[in-house]
C-alpha cells in the first residue's frame, strides 16, 4: 500500500514539474521574442504544440530502436526528476530519492540522452549522427567543470545525498553553496548554459547548420512526447540545481522562483551571445569552467 | 668403460688412415668416419652416466708412463664429460646433418672435421697449458680449413680473416704459456700455483687469459667471427658457434683458478658488454645467419660472464646457471644454424616460406623460444637463478645490461619468428627441399632439448605436475590436432572444467574471485570458439596452456612458480595474438614489452624477501614487506600487462590483429591478470606502508590511462581498436580503485573486474560476430545492421549501457562504487578526471553501436544474417549476468565485500539492496523497478496513443527535401568526433606512441651506428684486438 | 689517419705491455724442478742422450703427436683448399747447373734426412728437422724439373702408415697399461747407441717420414698453382 | 741472451706493425710469419742459462753433474712444436691467399670487405 501512495505522489510531482517546465518553456520564448523586438508566442504555446503533433496524422517509425528513442528521453527525464527530492521536507514531493544519491542523478540524465541518440540514430538521417556527436563531444565537456563543481559540494557537505546537502544549506541565505563556495556555483552554472544547450552552445539542435538535430526524423506522437519531455527534463535539470548550489525550496512557490531565475541565466546569455563553433564551445568548457571547477575545490579543501 | 684418450687415438688413427681407406670408396670412409663419431659419443656418453649416476670420481689419464706435472696428463670429470658429451653429440649430428657434403666433397674435408673433433675433446681434457695450445691449434687450423667446405669468395675471405685474428691470438696465447712456465716453472695446471706470479708475472696471466677471451669472441674484438658465420656454411657455423665455442668456453673456465679477481672481474664486465653490444647490434641485422652470429657472440659473454659470476655459488646453482645458459645457446644455436641451411634464405624478410613447412616451422620456433629464455627451456631457468644472484650480490649495472641485452634479443628473434609465421612467401619460390640428415639432426636437437628441460624441472625444481599442465596441454593437444576443431572445442571445454574442479578449493575468497574470472570466464568465452570449422591447428592447445597458466597464478605458492605461470601465459597469448592475419606487428609489440615486463618482476621477485608461509602467494605475501624498489618494479610489471598509459601501445594492436574470438580473452581475462597482480603488491602494500606512496601516482597513472583510453577509442574507426582502447580506459579505472587502497575503492576495483569481463566479453564477441558476417572491422563500411542482427544488437546494447555506467544496469554500480571510494579517499581532482573520463567514454560507446547497427544499411550487407548460433550463447550468458547483477546488486556486492573485509574495515552498509556509503546511497534493485516503471508506462502510453504508426524503409527520410544518394554519403561515421579532435588540438598528438617510436628509432641507429666498426676490413679486425688487449691491460693496471 | 694513430696507440701500448717482461727479466741461475726431473729422468729411465728429444718424444709426447697432427691438418687443408689444375703453364727450364747437381744431390739429402731423424735421441735432430730435409731433397728435384710427378699414392702411404704407426706405437703402451706413448714398451738398449731410449727412435723415424712426405706433398700442391 | 729476448719482443712488434700496416695480402702473412718468429726466439731465450750447454748428454757432459751443466730442455722442446706449429698455419694463410687471389686477382685487403656490419 505504501508503494501505491509514492506512486501516487511520484505521478502528482511530476504532472507539476511538466506543467511548470512547459510554463517556463513558454515563458523563455517570450522573453527571447521580446529581446529580438518581436511580439512572440504566447506562454501555453508549448502545450498547443504538444497536442497539435500528437495530432498528426502521418506517423511513420524507422524501427523499433526508433520507436523506443523517444520513450528512453521521456523516462531519462522523468528517471532524473523522480530521484531529485524536489522540496525539502515535502513527502509529496520527494519522490523516489531514496534509491539513490547525486551520482545516481546525474548518472541517469545520460539515460536518456543515449536512448534517444540511438533512437535517433536509426532515423538514419544525416543530421542526426551529426546534433548527437555533437551533443555528446559538448556534453562530456561541460560535464567535467560540473562534475567538479558537484565533488566541491560533496567534499563540503560531506555527502553525496541530495536531501543532506539541502538540509546543510537551510537557515541562513548564507549558507547557500552560492555563498560558501561561489567557484564551484559559477562553474556550475557555466555548465549549465550548455546543459541547456542555449546559444552559444545551441550546437546540437543549430538551426541553420544541421535544422533540428537528432530529432528531425522525429514526427507526431514521437515529438510530442519529446516536447513533453524537454519541459519535464528542464524542471528536473533547474530543480538539482537548486537543491546542490541555491538552498533548496521548502515550498512550491520559493521552487518556482528560484528554478525561474536559475534558468533566466541561461536565457540571458542565450540571447546575448550568437552561437559557438563546435570546437570552440569544447574549448571554452575546457578552459575557463574547468580551472574554477579545480579552484573550487581547492578553495573547498584549503580555505 | 673405455679410457677417453680412445677418443684422441682413435679420431687421429682414422684421420691419418681416412685418405688410405678412401681409395677404396667413399662408403668405407664414411663408415669409418661416422663410426669414430659415434664412437666418441657413447665413450663420452658413458662416462657422463657414471658421473652423474654413478657417482664415479674424476678420472686422470696420465700418458708416457709418467704421472703429471712430467707427462701431460688428462682429465675426465663430470664438467668435463658434460662439456663433451654436448660437444661430441653436436659434432655427430653436424656431421650428419653435412652428409651429402661429405659424400660430394675432398676425403680432406672428412679428415679436417674428424680431427677437428679430436681436438675439441683434447682441448677439454688437457691439464697441460702447451697441450692446451697444441690441441686449440689444431681446432683451429681444422677451422679455418673448414671454412671453406662450401668454397665461394665470401668464405674465402672470412676465412681468411678468421686465420689471421686466430693466428694473432694464439701468438698470445703462446707467449702467455712460456712465461706462465717462466714464472712458475710448471706448465701444469694443477701444478701452478696462482701465488707464484708476482707483481709483473701477472702479466703472464694476461696475455694467457686474453687470448683465451679473444678466442670467445669479445665485443668489439670480433668482428671475424660475423664474418665467418655469416658466410660460412651452416653445418660447420654450428660446429664453429657451438663446438669449437664450449671448448674454448672450458678452456677459459680451466684457467680461471690462476686468473686475478680483478682480471676476472673485468672480464665478467667484458662478458656482459658484449652480450650487451652484440643484441644491440643485432636489431638492425637483416641476414639470417649474421644474425645468429650476433646473438651467438652476445650468448658467449653472458656465459663468461655467469661462469665468472656464479664461481663462488653452490655446485647445483652453478650447474643450473652455467649448465643451463651453456646447453641452451648450444642447443638453439645449432638447430637454428641448421634451420638457416635448410631454409636457404639469407634475408630474414623471406623467411615467411618457412609457414609452408609446418614442422620445420615448429622446429623454429621451439629453438627460437629456447634461446629468448622462455620456459621451460634451461635458459628460462638459469636466467631466473643468474639475476636472482646478482640482485643479491647488489650487481644492478650487470643485471641491467643483461636484461636491456635480452630485450634487444628478444625483439630481433621474434621479429624474425613473426616473419617466418606471417611474412610474405617471397615471390620468387623454390621450395624448402627436404633432406633427411639436415631434418634429423635438428629434431633430434629440439627433442634433446626439450628433454633437458623436463630433468631441470624435475630434479633442479621439485614442482608438481599443476605447474606443468600449460605445458602438457600444449603436447596433448598437439597431438590430437587432427581432430576437428568443434570436438577440440568441446574437449577443451571439458579439460577447463575439470581443471577448474581441481582448482577449486582455494585457500581465500579473493583466489576465488579471480579463480571465477579467469576459468569460468574463459569457459564460457570458449563457446565462442566453437564456431571455427577445419582443424584450426595448434589454436586449442595455445589456448588451455593460456587458461591453465591463468590458474596457475591463482594457486602459485612461490616467486618462481608464479613467474613461471606468467611466462607460460605470456608466450601462449603470443602465440594466440600472433595467429590473427596481420598480427605480425601487434603481436611483436607484445612480447616485447610483456618481456620487458617480465624482466623487471624477476628483478623485484629476486629483491622480495623469502616467503615465509606455504600458502598461495596471494595469501603468504602479506606477511612480506617488500621493499619498495620491488613494489614499483612488480607494479610497472603488472601495469605493462594491464595496458597502462605509457605502456598502453601494445595493446590496441594486440586485440585488434588478434583473432577476432581470441580478442574477448585478451581484454576481458588477460588485462584481468595484470589487476590480479596490483592486487597482489597492494596486499604486501597496505600492511607494510612504505614511506614513498608509490600507489598514489599508480592512482594518477589509472586515472590518467582511463580518460587517454576513453580519447583514443573514441577517434578510432576499427570496431576492435575501438574496444581495445575502452578496455584499457576500464583497466584505467581498476587500476585506480586498487591504487586507493581503502575498502571502498577495492571493491570498486573487484566488481569492475568483474563488470569488464563480462560487458567486454560480450561486446568483443559481438563483435566477432559482426566481423565473421561482415568481413570487416571499420565500422563506417557497416551501418544499419540492427534489423539485420537484432541480437547482436542487444547485446552491444546492454553491453555499452553497462560500460557507460547509466543505471539501471551494474554499470552504474561501478561509477558510484568509485566516485564515493575516490571522495572519501580525498583525490578529488583524480574524481574529476574520471567523470571527465566517463563522460568521454560515451562517444566512442555511441560511435560503437551507431555506425555498426544504425545509420544506414550498406547494400553489400542487404543479406547478412545474424551471428551464429555460438557467438550467440556466451553473448546470452553474459547478458544474463549482467542484469541478474543489475538487479541484485548483493549478489555480488556481499561477497565482495567479505573479500575486501580481509583486508580493510568494511566502510559499506549493506541493508538489503540498499547499500550505504559514507557519503551516499544506492539501491539497485528499486533503481531497476523505478527505471522499469517510468520506462514502460510511457511505452504503454505511446504505443496506446500512436497506433496509427507505419514503419518505412530505411531510406525514407527527409534529407534537405531530397532523397539521398547512397548509404554510403548519408551514414555519418567517419571521424565522427573529428570536431573534437581538432578542439583538443595539440593535446590529441600521439606523443607516447610517438615516445616509443622514437626509442625503437634511436636503438636502430645504436645499432647501426656501432656495427660499422665490423668494416669488413680484416686488418681492422686485427687493430681491434690490439687494441682490445691493450685497454684491457690498462684496465687490469698491473 | 685516424687508423694510423689508432695503430700507433696500438703499437705503443703493446709496447708498454711488454716493457715489464723485458726489464725485470732475470736469468734463473738452475735449472726448475720440472726441468732437473727430465734431466735425470732422460739418462735414468729413458736411455736417451738428447734430453730435448726425450721431452719431445716421451715425455709430452701428446704434444708431439699433436704437433704432428697440426702438420698433417695443415696438408689436408691446403689439398682441400687447392684443388689441382692440370693446366699445363709454361714454366722457364730449370739450368743446366741446378739440374745436374740435384740429380746426385738428392740421395744425398735424403739420406742425411734419415740420419737426423733416426739419430734425433743422440744428437741435436729429431724427424721434424729430419723430415723437412728430405722435403728439401724433393723440392729440388721440383726445381729441376718442372714437370716432375710425384706417385701420390706413395706419398699418401707414406704419410698415412706413419702417422697411424706412430699412434699404434702409442696405444700399445696402453695396451700394456704402462701409458699411451710411453717408450719403455721395448728394450731400452744401451746408453747413447742407435738402438737406445725405446721407442723414440722408431717414433722419431715415423715422424721423418711423415713430415717428409707431407711437406713434399704440400709443395706439390703448391706447386700446382 | 737478454739481447734475444729483447729481438724477440722486437720481431713479434715488428710482424704485428706489418700485419696491421701492409695492405698487401702475402705482407700480412709475412707480418704474421715474423711475429711468430719473435714469439720462438722470445722461447728459447727463456730456455737460456748462462754458461751452460746443450741438454744433451752425449760425452761433453758430466752426467751426473748435467743438472748443473745444461740450458732448460723444456723451451727448446716447446719452441719445436711451436716452429712447426707456425709452419702449418703460414702455410694455410699462403693458401687462402693464392685462392683469394684466384677469385679476384687482388692481393689488397682492402678488396675484400664485402662482409661487415
Amino acid at each position: 500500500m505504501d508503494i501505491m501512495i509514492k506512486i501516487l505522489y511520484a505521478v502528482i510531482s511530476v504532472i507539476v514539474a511538466t506543467v511548470y517546465g512547459l510554463t517556463l518553456g513558454g515563458v523563455v520564448q517570450k522573453i527571447y521574442a521580446r529581446v529580438h523586438g518581436r511580439f512572440g508566442p504566447p506562454v501555453w504555446q508549448p502545450f498547443i504544440d504538444i497536442i497539435k503533433t500528437h495530432g498528426k496524422r502521418v506517423s511513420i517509425s524507422h524501427g523499433i530502436m526508433f520507436y523506443l528513442g523517444p520513450v528512453f528521453r521521456f523516462a531519462g527525464g522523468l528517471g532524473t526528476y523522480l530521484f531529485i527530492p524536489v522540496i525539502y521536507g515535502s513527502v509529496v514531493f520527494a519522490n523516489f530519492s531514496m534509491a539513490g544519491d547525486l551520482l545516481l542523478v546525474m548518472y541517469f540524465i545520460f539515460f536518456g540522452q543515449l536512448g534517444m541518440a540511438l533512437g535517433a540514430g536509426e532515423g538514419g538521417h544525416p543530421y542526426s549522427p551529426l546534433g548527437i556527436a555533437r551533443g555528446l563531444s559538448q556534453m562530456s565537456t561541460f560535464e567535467l567543470p560540473f562534475s567538479l563543481a558537484v565533488i566541491a559540494v560533496a567534499i563540503q557537505y560531506d555527502s553525496l545525498n541530495i536531501t543532506t546537502i539541502v538540509a546543510a544549506q537551510q537557515g541562513s541565505i548564507l549558507n547557500w553553496t552560492l555563498f560558501t563556495n561561489p567557484f564551484a556555483v559559477i562553474a556550475a552554472m557555466i555548465s549549465l548554459l550548455g546543459m541547456n544547450m542555449h546559444s552559444p552552445f545551441s550546437l546540437v539542435l543549430a538551426p541553420q547548420e544541421i535544422p533540428i538535430g537528432p530529432p528531425v526524423e522525429m514526427n507526431s506522437s514521437f515529438l510530442a512526447i519529446l516536447q513533453t519531455n524537454r519541459g519535464l527534463f528542464t524542471a528536473a535539470k533547474l530543480v538539482l540545481f537548486m537543491n546542490l548550489f541555491f538552498g533548496g525550496a521548502t515550498n512550491l512557490l520559493i521552487m518556482i522562483v528560484k528554478t525561474f531565475f536559475i534558468y533566466l541565466v541561461s536565457v540571458i546569455v542565450g540571447a546575448a551571445f550568437p552561437r559557438f563553433r563546435p570546437e570552440q564551445s569544447f574549448r571554452f568548457f575546457l578552459k575557463w569552467p574547468t580551472i574554477i571547477g579545480i579552484i573550487s575545490i581547492i578553495f573547498i579543501v584549503y580555505f | 668403460m673405455v679410457n677417453p684418450i680412445y677418443i684422441i687415438i682413435l679420431s687421429l688413427a682414422a684421420g691419418f688412415l681416412l685418405s688410405i681407406f678412401d681409395k677404396s670408396g667413399r662408403k668405407l670412409s664414411l663408415i669409418v668416419f661416422y663410426s669414430v663419431l659415434t664412437f666418441n659419443v657413447f665413450v663420452i656418453a658413458d662416462w657422463f652416466y657414471r658421473f652423474t649416476v654413478l657417482g664415479v670420481s674424476t678420472l686422470t689419464i696420465n700418458t708416457a708412463g709418467f704421472s703429471a706435472p712430467l707427462s701431460i696428463n688428462l682429465q675426465l670429470g663430470i664438467q668435463e664429460a658434460f662439456v663433451l658429451l654436448f660437444a661430441n653429440l653436436t659434432g655427430l649430428l653436424a656431421a650428419i646433418y653435412l652428409i651429402k657434403k661429405f659424400k660430394e666433397s675432398n676425403i680432406s674435408s672428412l679428415v679436417l672435421y674428424l680431427i677437428l673433433i679430436m681436438g675439441v675433446n683434447g682441448l677439454v681434457m688437457t691439464r697441460d697449458l702447451f697441450n692446451m695450445f697444441v690441441f686449440l691449434e689444431i681446432l683451429s687450423i681444422s677451422t679455418f680449413a673448414l671454412t671453406i667446405l662450401t668454397k665461394n669468395k665470401k668464405s674465402l675471405s672470412a676465412g681468411f680473416k678468421y686465420m689471421i685474428a686466430g693466428g694473432v691470438a694464439s701468438t698470445f696465447f703462446l707467449l702467455g704459456v712460456v712465461f706462465v712456465y717462466y714464472f712458475t716453472g710448471n706448465l701444469n695446471l694443477d701444478f701452478i700455483n696462482p701465488s707464484d706470479f708476482t707483481n709483473y708475472g701477472l702479466i703472464a696471466i694476461f696475455l694467457l687469459s686474453i687470448a683465451v677471451f679473444i678466442e670467445l669472441k669479445p665485443f668489439p674484438a670480433n668482428g671475424w667471427a660475423l664474418d665467418v658465420y655469416e658466410s660460412v656454411n651452416s653445418g660447420i657455423t654450428s660446429v664453429i658457434a657451438v663446438v669449437n665455442s664450449a671448448a674454448i668456453i672450458f678452456v677459459f673456465y680451466k684457467i680461471m683458478p690462476l686468473l686475478p679477481q680483478n682480471l676476472l672481474n673485468i672480464f665478467g664486465i667484458a662478458g656482459v658488454v658484449t652480450f650487451f653490444f652484440s643484441n644491440l647490434m643485432g636489431l638492425k641485422q637483416t641476414n639470417a645467419k649474421r644474425l645468429l652470429g650476433y646473438s651467438s657472440i652476445g650468448q658467449m659473454g653472458l656465459l663468461v660472464a655467469s661462469i665468472i659470476y656464479t664461481i663462488h655459488s653452490p655446485n647445483k646453482l652453478i650447474y643450473l646457471i652455467v649448465g643451463g645458459f651453456f646447453t641452451n645457446h648450444l642447443i638453439a644455436k645449432a638447430g637454428l644454424f641448421w634451420i638457416t641451411g635448410i631454409v636457404k634464405k639469407e634475408k630474414i624478410k623471406d623467411w615467411g616460406i618457412l609457414k609452408e613447412n609446418k614442422f620445420l616451422l615448429i622446429l623454429f620456433g621451439l629453438l627460437l623460444f629456447a634461446l629468448s629464455g622462455i620456459p621451460p627451456f634451461p635458459g628460462f631457468w638459469a636466467k631466473w637463478e643468474f639475476i636472482k644472484l646478482l640482485v643479491h650480490g647488489k650487481m644492478f649495472f650487470v643485471v641491467g645490461g643483461i636484461l636491456l641485452g635480452s630485450l634487444f634479443e628478444i625483439v630481433f628473434l621474434f621479429r624474425w619468428f613473426t616473419i617466418a609465421v606471417k611474412g610474405e612467401v617471397p615471390s620468387e619460390n623454390p621450395k624448402i627441399s627436404f633432406e633427411f640428415s639436415k631434418y634429423f639432426s635438428t629434431t633430434i636437437f629440439v627433442g634433446i632439448t626439450l628433454t633437458i628441460s623436463v630433468v631441470i624441472m624435475k630434479y633442479f625444481y621439485d614442482f608438481n605436475w599443476f605447474q606443468f599442465l600449460p605445458l602438457i596441454a600444449v603436447v596433448v593437444l598437439y597431438f590430437l590436432d587432427f581432430i576437428p576443431s568443434k570436438i577440440k572445442g568441446f574437449l577443451s571445454l571439458i579439460a577447463v572444467g575439470i581443471y577448474g574442479y581441481f582448482l577449486y578449493p582455494f585457500e581465500s575468497n579473493l583466489q576465488l574471485f579471480f579463480g571465477i574470472i579467469f576459468i569460468v570466464g574463459s569457459a564460457i568465452n570458449i563457446i565462442a570458439t566453437l564456431n571455427r570449422k577445419n582443424i584450426n591447428k595448434g589454436f586449442y592447445g595455445f589456448l588451455l596452456m593460456m587458461i591453465f597458466s591463468f590458474g596457475n597464478l591463482l594457486i602459485a605458492k612461490s616467486y618462481l612458480e608464479f613467474f613461471l605461470a606468467w611466462e607460460f601465459m605470456t608466450i601462449s597469448s603470443f602465440v594466440l595474438i600472433l595467429r590473427g592475419k596481420k598480427a605480425q606487428k601487434a603481436s611483436l609489440l607484445y612480447i616485447i614489452f610483456s618481456t620487458a615486463g617480465a624482466y623487471l618482476m624477476m628483478i623485484g621477485f629476486s629483491l622480495a624477501p623469502n616467503l615465509t608461509s606455504n600458502s598461495a602467494l596471494i595469501i603468504a605475501i602479506s606477511n612480506i614487506n617488500l621493499p619498495i624498489l620491488v613494489t614499483v618494479l612488480l607494479a610497472i610489471g603488472f601495469m605493462i600487462k594491464s595496458g597502462s598509459l605509457g605502456v598502453h601501445i601494445w595493446l590496441p594492436e594486440a586485440h585488434a590483429e588478434a583473432e577476432s574470438d581470441v580478442s574477448p580473452f585478451i581484454s576481458a581475462i588477460l588485462l584481468k591478470a595484470g589487476v590480479f597482480g596490483l592486487f597482489m603488491v597492494g596486499i604486501s602494500y597496505i600492511n607494510h606502508v612504505p614511506a614513498f606512496d608509490m600507489f598514489y601516482w599508480i592512482g594518477w597513472i589509472g586515472v590518467l590511462t582511463a580518460i587517454v583510453g576513453a580519447f583514443l577509442a573514441s577517434f578510432q574507426e576499427d570496431a576492435k581498436r575501438l574496444l581495445a582502447y575502452s578496455s584499457m580506459s576500464q583497466v584505467g579505472y581498476i587500476v585506480a580503485s586498487i591504487a586507493i587502497l581503502s575498502h571502498l575503492g577495492w571493491l570498486s576495483a573487484l566488481y569492475l573486474s568483474f563488470n569488464h569481463m563480462m560487458f567486454k566479453s560480450a561486446l568483443f564477441i559481438a563483435i566477432a560476430g559482426v566481423y565473421y558476417r561482415t568481413h570487416t572491422r571499420t565500422m563506417y563500411e557497416m551501418g544499419g545492421l540492427i534489423k539485420k542482427m537484432p541480437l547482436s544488437f542487444i547485446s552491444v546494447l546492454i553491453g555499452i549501457i553497462a560500460v557507460s555506467g547509466v543505471p539501471p544496469l551494474s554499470g552504474f554500480g561501478a561509477k558510484w562504487l568509485i566516485y564515493s571510494s575516490f571522495i572519501e579517499r580525498g583525490w578529488y581532482l583524480q574524481a574529476g578526471v574520471l567523470f571527465f573520463a566517463s563522460a568521454v567514454s560515451f562517444l566512442y560507446l555511441y560511435r560503437l553501436i551507431h555506425t555498426i547497427f544504425l545509420g544506414q544499411l550498406k547494400y553489400e550487407h542487404q543479406n547478412v544474417k545474424e551471428a551464429p548460433i555460438w557467438f550467440l550463447i556466451p553473448q546470452v550468458i553474459f547478458m544474463v549476468g549482467i542484469m541478474a547483477i543489475s538487479m541484485y546488486p548483493n549478489l555480488i556486492i556481499q561477497p565482495l565485500n567479505s573479500i575486501v573485509g580481509n583486508y580493510f574495515n568494511s566502510s559499506i552498509i549493506v541493508d538489503g539492496y540498499n547499500i550505504t556509503s559514507s557519503l551516499g546511497n544506492w539501491n539497485g534493485n528499486m533503481i531497476m523497478f523505478v527505471t522499469m516503471g517510468i520506462f514502460v508506462v510511457p511505452l504503454i502510453i505511446l504505443v496506446l496513443l500512436n497506433g496509427r504508426t507505419q514503419t518505412v524503409k530505411q531510406f525514407n527520410i527527409v534529407y534537405a527535401a531530397e532523397r539521398p544518394e547512397s548509404p554510403q554519403t548519408t551514414h555519418i561515421a567517419y571521424n565522427m568526433f573529428a570536431h573534437y579532435r581538432k578542439a583538443l588540438g595539440g593535446w590529441g598528438k600521439p606523443r607516447i606512441w610517438n615516445f616509443w617510436h622514437e626509442t625503437n628509432e634511436w636503438a636502430h641507429s645504436l645499432s647501426g651506428l656501432f656495427r660499422q666498426i665490423y668494416t669488413g676490413n680484416g686488418q681492422t679486425y686485427i687493430l681491434h684486438i690490439i687494441l682490445y688487449i691493450v685497454v684491457i691491460y690498462f684496465i687490469m693496471g698491473v | 689517419m685516424i687508423k694510423k694513430i689508432l695503430i700507433i696507440f696500438a703499437m705503443l701500448g703493446l709496447f708498454i705491455v711488454f716493457l715489464p717482461l723485458i726489464t725485470n727479466f732475470e736469468f734463473s741461475q738452475n735449472l726448475s724442478e720440472l726441468a732437473s726431473k727430465y734431466v735425470r729422468g732422460s739418462v735414468d729411465e729413458l736411455n736417451s742422450q738428447n734430453v730435448v728429444t726425450s721431452v719431445i718424444v716421451t715425455y709430452r709426447g701428446l704434444d708431439t703427436l699433436g704437433e704432428v697432427t697440426v702438420l698433417f691438418l695443415a696438408t689436408a687443408g691446403i689439398g682441400f683448399l687447392l684443388k689441382k689444375k692440370n693446366k699445363k703453364s709454361k714454366k722457364r727450364v730449370a739450368s743446366e747447373i741446378l739440374q745436374t747437381a740435384s740429380s746426385f744431390l738428392v740421395a744425398l739429402i735424403v739420406l742425411l734426412g734419415v740420419y737426423i731423424f733416426t739419430h734425433g735421441h743422440l744428437t741435436p735432430g729429431g724427424g721434424f728437422q729430419g723430415g723437412v730435409i728430405i722435403a728439401t731433397a724433393f723440392l729440388l728435384l721440383l726445381l729441376s724439373d718442372v714437370n716432375m710427378k710425384f706417385n701420390h699414392t706413395i706419398l699418401q702411404v707414406v704419410e698415412s702408415f706413419s702417422g697411424a704407426f706412430y699412434v699404434v706405437i702409442g696405444i700399445i703402451g696402453l695396451v700394456l697399461t704402462v701409458g699411451f706413448l710411453n717408450s719403455k714398451i721395448i728394450p731400452l738398449g744401451e746408453y747413447g747407441t742407435l738402438f737406445s731410449a725405446g721407442t723414440i727412435p722408431i717414433i722419431y723415424s715415423l715422424i721423418g717420414l711423415k713430415v717428409g712426405s707431407e711437406l713434399t706433398n704440400i709443395l706439390d700442391t703448391m706447386r700446382g698453382e | 741472451m737478454i739481447v734475444a729476448l729483447i729481438l724477440g719482443f722486437a720481431l713479434l712488434l715488428i710482424g704485428i706493425y706489418g700485419m696491421l700496416s701492409q695492405k698487401n695480402l702475402i705482407k700480412i702473412v709475412i707480418g704474421f710469419s715474423i711475429a711468430d718468429t719473435g714469439t720462438h726466439i722470445i722461447i728459447v731465450s727463456i730456455g737460456y742459462l748462462r754458461n751452460r750447454t746443450a741438454p744433451i748428454l752425449n760425452s761433453a757432459v758430466d752426467i751426473s753433474k748435467a743438472v748443473q751443466q745444461v740450458v732448460d730442455p723444456i723451451p727448446s722442446a716447446l719452441v719445436l712444436t711451436a716452429i712447426v706449429i707456425g709452419l702449418a698455419v703460414t702455410a694455410l694463410m699462403l693458401s687462402f691467399v693464392v685462392e683469394l687471389y684466384k677469385k679476384r686477382q687482388s692481393l689488397s685487403i682492402d678488396d675484400y670487405q664485402e662482409l661487415k656490419w
